[in-house]
């Protein structure tokens, strides 16, 4: 176990240095010109230049790459080009509030999913499990952006409902930022409801066929006890992988539905610094991000091997 | 002899059977229904201003008219009709999508071939960079690098593209994994035969299965994709009717109730992702049966 | 940022009815309450560097001006400076400072702050003051005085010291460049910054002991947003009560809205069509002239902005301008012409791009343009593009440096932001060699008239030269102007004694809430 | 031809009541929405008590018919017809939850791959209570129950077996826990669906003992399903002998096997290698065809294609249900011509050779494995010679790196420094990659499971013309040419040739493989478990072609088979593996004559006969040991019965050659082996044909 552990944190390296590789690349795969992309093309030359050497955007690429490289070693990524404040807080406070919107989400979404996906497998191919098949189908295959307008306009706008926003005031009580939250939430909760129980379905089907569920029903268990003793961990485990890529990518920030709501989470953040080439907020996003997305993955894994010992054994060996 | 008469009956009984999953395959609606509405979409990119009711793009009437008789869908706020925009919003994305997914699928697979056929070092290098690429949302790099490059057409279809390789990269080798530990492989090693000649004739047409089925599922998140682009404004750019844009430059008008000229291309988007997952979950369903 | 945000001093901008009628609103005044406000999300509030409206609107709020808008939203006003006084020449301007101002951290301001700040922005190479004075122009004469000794004579001084120059705010004698509103909120305004998160907002509460007295309002909270849309929408769902800025585009619903003070100031917001007159298939003036006159500018108008704009004739000397002479008969669409034009021309049809950047309008600019010019006999192609790309590659590409520009497209829309005087857009946009001219326009006759008008002191004197640059410039169309469209902004019919200036730049100081 | 009968139908029930009572079930699968029919009304009963057998090749509908006596049945079944009685009532009627107490209380089912009967993710534990607690008992008394009926399967230290995780149990461990399981409510009906398919010889021995014993002890009805006839005839009363979803025959088990009186009972019993005949003495028997796809319509005798007696009225009449003995019955028109089925006759085997050239030496040859850190030594100090024309068969429990000493000589597996491998004159590469294409040739291999041997996506043509290009460097005519000869030889026409892998039957597919492997004359071909994915009859064919070709080519096989029958068949020579080490090495004959290595002698007292002959089995007790960590001393000393304490665990035994061509890995001198396996009488028992019999 501690070795596998061990070869997932190097290997989890070995990412990161790609991803800031990669990052880097993007950046400069186009000779573009920083200082003048933040001064704007009404800015005088002199002081691009002067910005540029300020910045270091003037340097050859190599030594930029070291400097990139140091930076995410001493995990310290410098200044923001554009507002010239220091990265790592900017980044940590949207990584937050998207995390949080994505916990949100997902405390909506998983219970439900979880429980169609294993009411649809039980009930394969009835009228029931067709339906949600097909609603989870056309649900995750919508794009958000189309999701969270409609919602903006039919529970926001129309309806008066919840607030359109998803800016809670600052210092706001839990139960406001929940309202507030609310429909992103409601977004994404209805994209991911398709992905996770259509994967619990299968899961369920698969533990369904197996010897072991033919087992417990010769031993004469009611289908409740065969579910609750012996489907659940088993049909869960595809699930909880699938959630753990997920949150990954939901902590990476769904741009759709920040920019619809307004909401200041990693997606527009990023969107911004791209628009601006804020290279350094640029950089240590795509970092954070792909730290979250592993830590992800190692949880949902871990969760994986305590549920089922054999993959135990296997990640052991 | 016995053995030839139960090959020829062998032989028809497989043609029987091929047919039979055919039939099978037409008899799901999801996947009539699917094919439906894309030959649809495709009709209607194709056939353009022929069949449109009014001239999508120079024919401007009086801005937001909601959806009436002359209007079925209303007009947009340069006053132009939003069914005939609609019907032809089809075309760059089904341009754009189907290369895209083509790309990213030709390129995953052979990347799929060469780590699932070769474990050991170039799978762990090439594992790594495939893992880094899925580590971010395909949607975020894809913004990223599409704002740095400046989206066009084809930008686009290589961004897209090049961001799906990973994905049908792991796929395909997984499926490639499955096939190395067959024994004909074996033979085909003990025979002397060339790593390329083994992945290329004898292991490619055995994982053209799963290859279909992701190709198909590729193109639907490629509309996906694509249309989150364009909402974003760095996938297809105006004055194209693509729906995605139509939906970014009349979303904030649906607060004032003007919605129509939102929920229409909206609609196709949606519909068109849908019937492409009614198809490939009909196909993987009858693969697997 | 873009030529919106620009920096160059303005001249009188006339506030428009609405806003007007907005301030006037009967409703008695509340004291008390608070304001929430919509901004564009500030990329920089350090003062001396900053370059967005964001910016602008922020750090407007603590620090002042010498010269502050004045009360419906057109002229310059005093602000920190009482009044100001040229030399017959208008080489020298000094500038009396208003006794007993505080900085909120309760020192005094004197002179020195003022000729302190002005050493930071000659230092910072502050384009608005660039070659009008340098670091050893403004002096303290006395604590309360500070007279400017310019480099060259210049009759519009004070608008380079106001509100219109959004970065000559007063800030304190030890300030430094660099420093951002947050890091040290110390300034003589009506409001104090309470907090301030970059991404999602800031507030700020009223300064007791500013000199203006006391504000109505108890505290303006703002919403930062990176586009306009989610602004209405906000707006729309009760979250936002103000707009500092909107479009028509994205803010149509605003228009039509029965308890929203639109507030439209009309202003030299305008977008150029520029035609290459040295190369491609636009050399010939009757080409020139037959687009400008396939053009339907109320059409255009009323599409793009329900009326919210003035007509242009294809110069660049826009209506508010003192000086603007309106005997220069207005372009009106006439196809006929065109195309006779076009086949004297020896041209009759012509196929080019129009290229445009992804920036508000255009795009939709772009589309009507095409579908337009189409029955004069022009066959465009629209071609959008990201503002980078745009500007860099089919405006004012890099290279070739000399003469500016001769690097750009044949044809192309691009943005012009407010300025107070039609002084960049001539010198920059359409002098021979000039830094923007991508038309490469180069007309003797033109540089002259350009030359007059600069020359000219006195508004009588200037009307003269216009006429002769608005002339010029309707007969050989480098740029057809189809239309000066009117800067937006907006709220809530509840809150009167807001007015704006055309550069992001709100003033909650009268501003108040009826019950 | 006197017996007329009335109506296609089950004879008259046996007096006591039935446990087990099916009564002409029909049922179908759902296919790509067609409903075939697998079962063609099927009639059998079973008393308390008593133990009935159903065999039949692979397809004909036995675990159709073992999950249709418990109700539980695939989505896609559909049972269209007849009863199914347990004590009485019909369990086709029943809603599910009587269903439910009917699996609680009156049946249970053990089935194939034990691993997968058990819940991964579960202890042993719990599975176990729970089979007690749903009976009603409470904790304690349930745990208490539990350990019993672990100790009940002869599980030593059951409190510890109830902590592990069923992937910590051995195959025969797991299979041992499911039997618990199932005996936990003694059901009057207990279904065995292959129990002990995929155990090794060894453990499915014992297995089978602790079965037998246990049913012995209970008054349940058994109804046990096996390929393995031998096993069948060890554990049965009574058995029923299924073709294409009907019961041809049915007896008593002895009689049966004895007096088989339908014609396809007496095809697969002469097709298996029975009473020790050799490729020497004669071909063996085949059934020709393959049994027919399901739903195929058979409208009267469903084993008509295939028959050797068929006549018109097979066609047109249903065969009647013919009493040919006390309990004994038949559903053929021709019992009386059963006799006229003749199996080859002796002497038209394959002519010996003398096999005296060395084509192929192994000289201390190891292959170690390292899996995640630690060494596992699969094969240590291999010493072992193949002469020209002969075949070396290569026997040993599973793990005792049979395949890896094949894969080694093939040059798939590098073995470790030291080993050396000679062809000929000349040393072999480590690995083909590194052998010149001339060694290629030369050695070539058949593999277990035809469908993975073979590229799916390729037609037969392409699969020979290709090895046969690529092995010989013929070209275009050539090439062509010399397929068409393989082909020929191997029975295969120019039809087949043009199909696809999965347009063959496995036999067919085998045979393809086996032509691959001769693409290019090789000296040496290595057979891994040639037929034991393959049914008796068709294995039956291929042994005899391995054994016709290799007489032509005189080429050496390194034949690798659980099937001690099999091997007895084909080998010439037979070498006995343990854990990597070779511990014995002789004739065929001497071999099954002994004495015996006390491994070999386990081994061979292992196999269940098909001939019923009484003999006293030798019980390995213990687990292999891992390779991983071997014991010291022989390592066969933790499990051997004749073990000298002392001496055994401590010094390993050299292989010595105790008499001329017989060596052995043993302290205990020849002599003493053969007085103390003197009791035991040998394996071989004359060969004797199925005489005519008495008309009906
Ligand atoms: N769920 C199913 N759907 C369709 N066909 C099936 C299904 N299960 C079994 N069959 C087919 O029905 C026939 C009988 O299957 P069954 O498993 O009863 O045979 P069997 O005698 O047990 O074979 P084996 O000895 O290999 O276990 C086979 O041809 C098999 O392919
Ligand atoms: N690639 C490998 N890596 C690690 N250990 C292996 C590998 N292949 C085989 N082994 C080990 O080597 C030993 C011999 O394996 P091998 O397959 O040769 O046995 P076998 O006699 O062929 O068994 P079976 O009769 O089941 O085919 C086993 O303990 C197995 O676990
Ligand atoms: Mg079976
Ligand atoms: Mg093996």
């Amino acid at each position: 176990m501690i070795r596998w552990l061990l070869r997932r944190l190097v290997l989890s390296l070995i990412t990161l240095w790609l991803l800031a590789t990669i990052v880097f690349v993007i950046a400069n795969v186009l000779p573009n010109d920083v200082g003048r992309t933040i001064l704007g093309p009404f800015a005088p030359q002199e002081s691009v230049d002067a910005l540029n050497a300020k910045l270091g955007t003037d340097d050859p690429l190599p030594e930029q790459y070291v400097r990139a490289l140091r930076n995410l070693v001493t995990f310290d990524f410098g200044n923001s080009f554009q507002s010239g404040r220091p990265v790592i807080p900017l980044i940590v406070a949207a990584i937050g509030r998207s995390g949080l919107l994505a916990a949100y989400a997902l405390l909506l979404t998983i219970p439900i999913a979880i429980a169609a996906g294993l009411f649809a497998g039980r009930r394969r191919d009835r009228p029931a499990d067709r339906a949600i098949v097909l609603a989870g189908l056309t649900l995750s295959s919508i794009p958000e952006f189309v999701i969270g307008t409609f919602l903006v306009v039919v529970v926001g706008v129309q309806l008066r409902l919840l607030p359109v926003l998803a800016t809670p005031p600052p210092n706001a009580s839990i139960v406001d930022l929940a309202r507030f939250l609310a429909m992103p939430a409601l977004a994404m909760a209805i994209v991911y409801f398709g992905y996770i129980a259509r994967m619990t379905r299968a899961g369920t089907i698969e533990v369904l066929e197996s010897d072991y569920i033919r087992t417990a029903t010769m031993k004469g268990l009611t289908t409740g006890q065969t579910m609750r003793r012996h489907v659940l961990r088993n049909a869960l485990v595809p699930t909880v992988a699938v959630i753990g890529v997920q949150i990954g990518y939901l902590f990476g920030g769904i741009i759709g539905v920040e920019k619809i709501f307004n909401y200041n989470g990693m997606g527009q953040l990023m969107l911004f610094a791209a628009q601006r080439k804020d290279i350094p907020v640029l950089t240590a996003g795509v970092i954070v991000i792909g730290i979250v997305y592993m830590a992800a993955t190692l949880a949902a894994d871990l969760i994986i091997a305590w549920m089922n010992p054999r993959a135990r054994a296997e990640s052991g060996r | 002899m016995a053995a030839t008469t139960t090959a020829v009956d062998i032989r028809s009984e497989r043609a029987k059977a091929r047919r039979e999953s055919r039939a099978v395959l037409f008899r799901k609606p999801g996947f009539i229904i699917g094919l439906a509405i894309l030959a649809m979409w495709a009709v209607f990119a194709v056939a353009g201003q022929a069949i449109t009711p009014y001239d999508p793009f120079n024919d401007f009437a009086k801005g937001h008219l909601p959806p009436n008789p002359e209007h079925l869908f209303g007009t947009d706020r340069l006053g132009r009709d939003v069914l005939s925009r609609v019907m032809i919003g089809a075309r760059d994305v089904l341009i754009v999508a189907p290369l895209a997914a083509i790309l990213g699928v030709t390129a995953g697979s052979l990347l799929g071939l060469i780590m699932g056929y070769y474990r050991g070092i170039v799978d762990d290098l090439v594992s790594r960079v495939v893992e880094a690429f899925l580590s971010l949302p395909v949607i975020l790099v894809a913004l990223l690098t599409l704002v740095v490059l400046g989206s066009s057409t084809l930008v686009v279809v290589l961004v897209v593209g090049i961001l799906f390789t990973p994905i049908v990269a792991r796929t395909v080798r997984a499926a490639v994994q499955t096939e190395r530990q067959l024994d004909y492989v074996t033979a085909a090693k003990l025979r002397g035969e060339s790593g390329l000649y083994i992945m290329a004739r004898e292991i490619f047409p055995n994982v053209l299965g799963p290859i279909v089925v992701e190709l198909t599922v590729r193109f639907g998140y490629a509309i996906f994709t694509v249309a989150t682009l364009s909402f974003l404004g760095v996938g297809i750019q105006p004055p194209s009717p693509d729906w995605g844009l139509s939906v970014s430059e009349e979303y904030t008008n649906m607060i004032s109730g003007k919605w129509w000229p939102t929920l229409f291309p909206a609609l196709a988007i949606a519909s068109c992702v849908v019937a492409i997952n009614l198809i490939a979950d009909a196909l993987q369903s009858v693969s697997s049966e | 940022s873009t030529p919106s945000a620009s920096t160059a001093p303005s001249a009188a901008a006339s506030a428009s009815a609405e806003a007007s009628a907005g301030a006037s609103s009967s409703t008695a005044p509340a004291a008390g309450g608070s304001i929430r406000v919509a901004i564009q999300k500030p990329v920089k509030v350090d003062p001396i560097q900053m370059q967005d409206l964001g910016g602008y609107g922020i750090v407007a709020q603590s620090f002042e001006f010498l010269c502050t808008l004045d009360k419906n939203g057109s002229d310059i006003a005093p602000g920190l400076a009482e009044k100001w006084t040229p030399n017959d020449t208008g080489s020298v301007w000094t500038f009396n400072l208003r006794k007993g101002v505080k900085w909120q951290d309760g020192s005094d301001f004197t002179a020195d702050d003022v000729v302190a700040t002005m050493g930071r922005l000659v230092a910072a190479g502050n384009s608005g003051l660039k070659g009008i004075i340098d670091e050893k122009s403004a002096v303290a004469t006395d604590p309360n005085t500070v007279t400017f000794n310019l480099l060259s004579p210049n009759g519009n001084f004070p608008y380079l010291v106001s509100v219109f120059n959004a970065q000559t705010v007063i800030t304190p004698k030890d300030y430094t460049t660099g420093t951002t509103l947050d890091a040290k909120p110390n300034g003589t305004g009506a409001w104090k910054l309470d907090s301030f998160n970059p991404t999602t907002g800031a507030t700020f509460s009223r300064n007791p002991t500013w000199w203006g007295g006391q504000t109505p309002l108890d505290s303006v909270e703002f919403v930062f947003f990176d586009a306009t849309g989610p602004m209405v929408t906000a707006y729309q769902g009760g979250q936002v009560d103000c707009i500092v800025q909107f479009d028509v585009l994205s803010g149509e619903a605003l228009l039509s809205d029965a308890n929203t003070n639109v507030i439209a100031t009309r202003a030299a917001l305008h977008r150029q069509i520029w035609m290459r007159v040295d190369t491609g298939q636009f050399t010939k003036k009757e080409v020139r002239q037959a687009l400008a006159l396939s053009l339907d500018r109320p059409a255009m108008i009323e599409q793009l902005f329900k009326g919210k704009a003035d007509l242009g004739n294809d110069h660049v000397i826009a209506p508010i301008y003192p000086y603007f002479d309106d005997s220069v008969p207005q372009r009106t669409r006439d196809i006929a012409k065109a195309k006779s034009l076009l086949a004297a021309a020896g041209t009759p049809t012509i196929s080019a791009k129009l290229h445009a950047g992804q920036l508000l309008e255009i795009p939709d600019l772009a589309t009507l343009i095409k579908s337009q010019a189409a029955e004069a006999g022009f066959n465009l192609e629209v071609a959008v593009e990201s503002l980078d790309t745009f500007y860099g590659a089919q405006w004012c590409p890099e290279t070739p440096k000399d003469p500016p520009c001769s690097g750009a497209a044949e044809l192309g829309i691009v943005d012009y932001g407010h300025r107070a005087t039609p002084d960049v857009y001539l010198n920059a946009a359409l002098k021979s060699k000039g830094i923007w001219n991508s038309s490469q326009y180069n007309s003797p006759e033109f540089d002259a008239a350009f030359g007059e008008f600069q020359a000219a002191i006195g508004v009588d004197a200037q009307k003269a030269a216009c006429k002769k640059i608005e002339t010029i410039l309707n007969e050989d169309v480098p740029i057809a102007l189809p239309y000066w469209y009117n800067y937006l902004a907006g709220s809530a019919k509840k809150y009167s004694g807001i007015y704006s200036s055309a550069l992001g730049q709100m003033f909650f100081s009268a501003a108040s809430q009826s019950a | 031809m006197t017996a007329v009968p009335v109506r296609d139908a089950a004879p008259p029930a046996p007096s006591s009541a039935a446990a087990l009572k099916v009564e002409d079930l029909e049922l179908a699968y759902l296919v790509r929405g067609i409903p075939r029919p697998v079962l063609r009304g099927v009639s059998f009963e079973i008393r308390p008590g008593e133990s009935y057998g159903l065999v039949g090749e692979s397809g004909c509908g036995k675990s159709t018919t073992a999950y249709a006596a418990v109700r539980y049945l695939p989505r896609n079944a559909r049972i269209t017809g007849g009863r199914i009685l347990v004590n009485g009532d019909d369990i086709v009627k029943k809603s599910g939850d009587e269903l439910r107490r009917f699996r609680m209380h009156h049946a249970s089912m053990v089935y194939q791959d034990p691993g997968a009967a058990l819940n991964p993710t579960t202890k042993i534990g719990p599975q176990v209570i729970e089979a007690f607690t749903v009976l009603g008992q409470q904790g304690d008394q349930a745990e208490a129950s539990a350990l019993a009926a672990l100790r009940r399967v002869q599980i030593a230290d059951p409190e510890r077996v109830l902590t592990r995780y069923p992937h910590q149990l051995s195959g025969g461990m797991q299979q041992r826990v499911v039997i618990a399981m199932a005996l936990a409510s003694d059901p009057q009906l207990l279904v065995l669906d292959e129990p002990t398919t995929g155990l090794d010889a060894t453990v499915e021995a014992s297995v089978l003992d602790l079965v037998r014993g246990l049913i012995s002890e209970t008054s349940s009805a058994v109804l046990l399903i096996a390929h393995n006839l031998g096993v069948i005839r060890t554990m049965c009363d009574r058995v029923g002998v299924m073709y294409a979803g009907k019961i041809v025959e049915e007896g008593d088990a002895a009689r049966v096997f004895e007096r088989p009186r339908h014609p396809y009972s007496v095809g697969l019993l002469q097709a298996l290698p029975r009473h020790g005949v050799r490729k020497s003495q004669r071909p063996l028997a085949t059934i020709p065809g393959t049994l027919p796809q399901i739903g195929t319509p058979l409208p009267t005798c469903v084993y008509v294609d295939r028959c050797p007696l068929a006549t018109d009225l097979c066609r047109e009449v249903v065969p009647p249900v013919v009493e040919v003995g006390p309990g004994q019955w038949s559903r053929c028109h021709h019992v009386d011509r059963i006799g006229e089925i003749q199996a080859p006759q002796p002497g038209t085997g394959q002519a010996v050779t003398a096999h005296d050239e060395l084509t192929l030496e192994m000289a201390n040859v190891s292959k170690t494995f390292r899996s995640s850190g630690h060494d596992v030594p699969a094969l240590v100090g291999v010493d072992l010679q193949m002469f020209d024309g002969e075949t070396l068969g290569l026997v040993g429990e599973s793990g005792s790196g049979k395949s890896t000493l094949a894969r080694t000589i093939l040059g798939i597996e590098g073995p470790d420094a030291g080993s050396q491998i000679t062809l000929g004159d000349h040393d072999l590469g480590a690995v083909a990659t590194q052998r010149p294409s001339r060694d290629k040739r030369q050695i070539q291999m058949v593999f277990q499971n035809p469908d993975s041997a073979l590229n799916r996506g390729w037609s037969v043509r392409n699969i020979l013309g290709r090895s046969v290009s690529k092995l010989t460097g013929l070209r275009g005519k050539e090439v062509d040419a010399r397929v068409d000869r393989l082909a020929e030889s191997l029975r295969l026409t120019q039809r087949h040739l043009d199909l696809k892998p999965r347009q063959l039957s496995g036999g067919l597919k085998q045979r393809v493989a086996i032509a691959r492997a001769f693409a290019g004359d090789p000296r040496i071909v290595v057979a891994d478990e040639p037929t034991s994915a393959l049914d008796v009859s068709v294995q039956a064919a291929i042994l005899n072609v391995l054994a016709e070709l290799q007489a032509e080519s005189r080429t050496s096989y390194l034949l690798i088979s659980h099937d001690l029958g099999v091997v007895r068949y084909l080998a010439d020579r037979i070498a006995v593996m343990y854990l990597g080490r070779i511990q014995e090495v002789a004739d065929a004959e001497k071999i099954f004559q002994g004495p015996n290595h006390p491994y070999t002698e386990a081994l061979l007292s292992a196999v269940p006969s098909i001939d019923g002959e009484e003999r006293t089995r030798i019980r390995l007790d213990g687990e292999v040991p891992s390779p991983a960590n071997p014991p010291s001393g022989c390592v066969f000393h933790t499990r051997c019965p004749r073990r000298i304490d002392g001496l055994c665990e401590v010094t390993e035994p050299p292989l010595a050659e105790v008499e001329p061509g017989h060596l052995m890995k043993c302290h205990i001198p020849l002599e003493e082996l053969r007085r103390l396996q003197a009791e035991r009488k040998p394996l071989v028992v004359e060969e004797q044909t199925v005489g005519p019999i008495d008309a009906v």
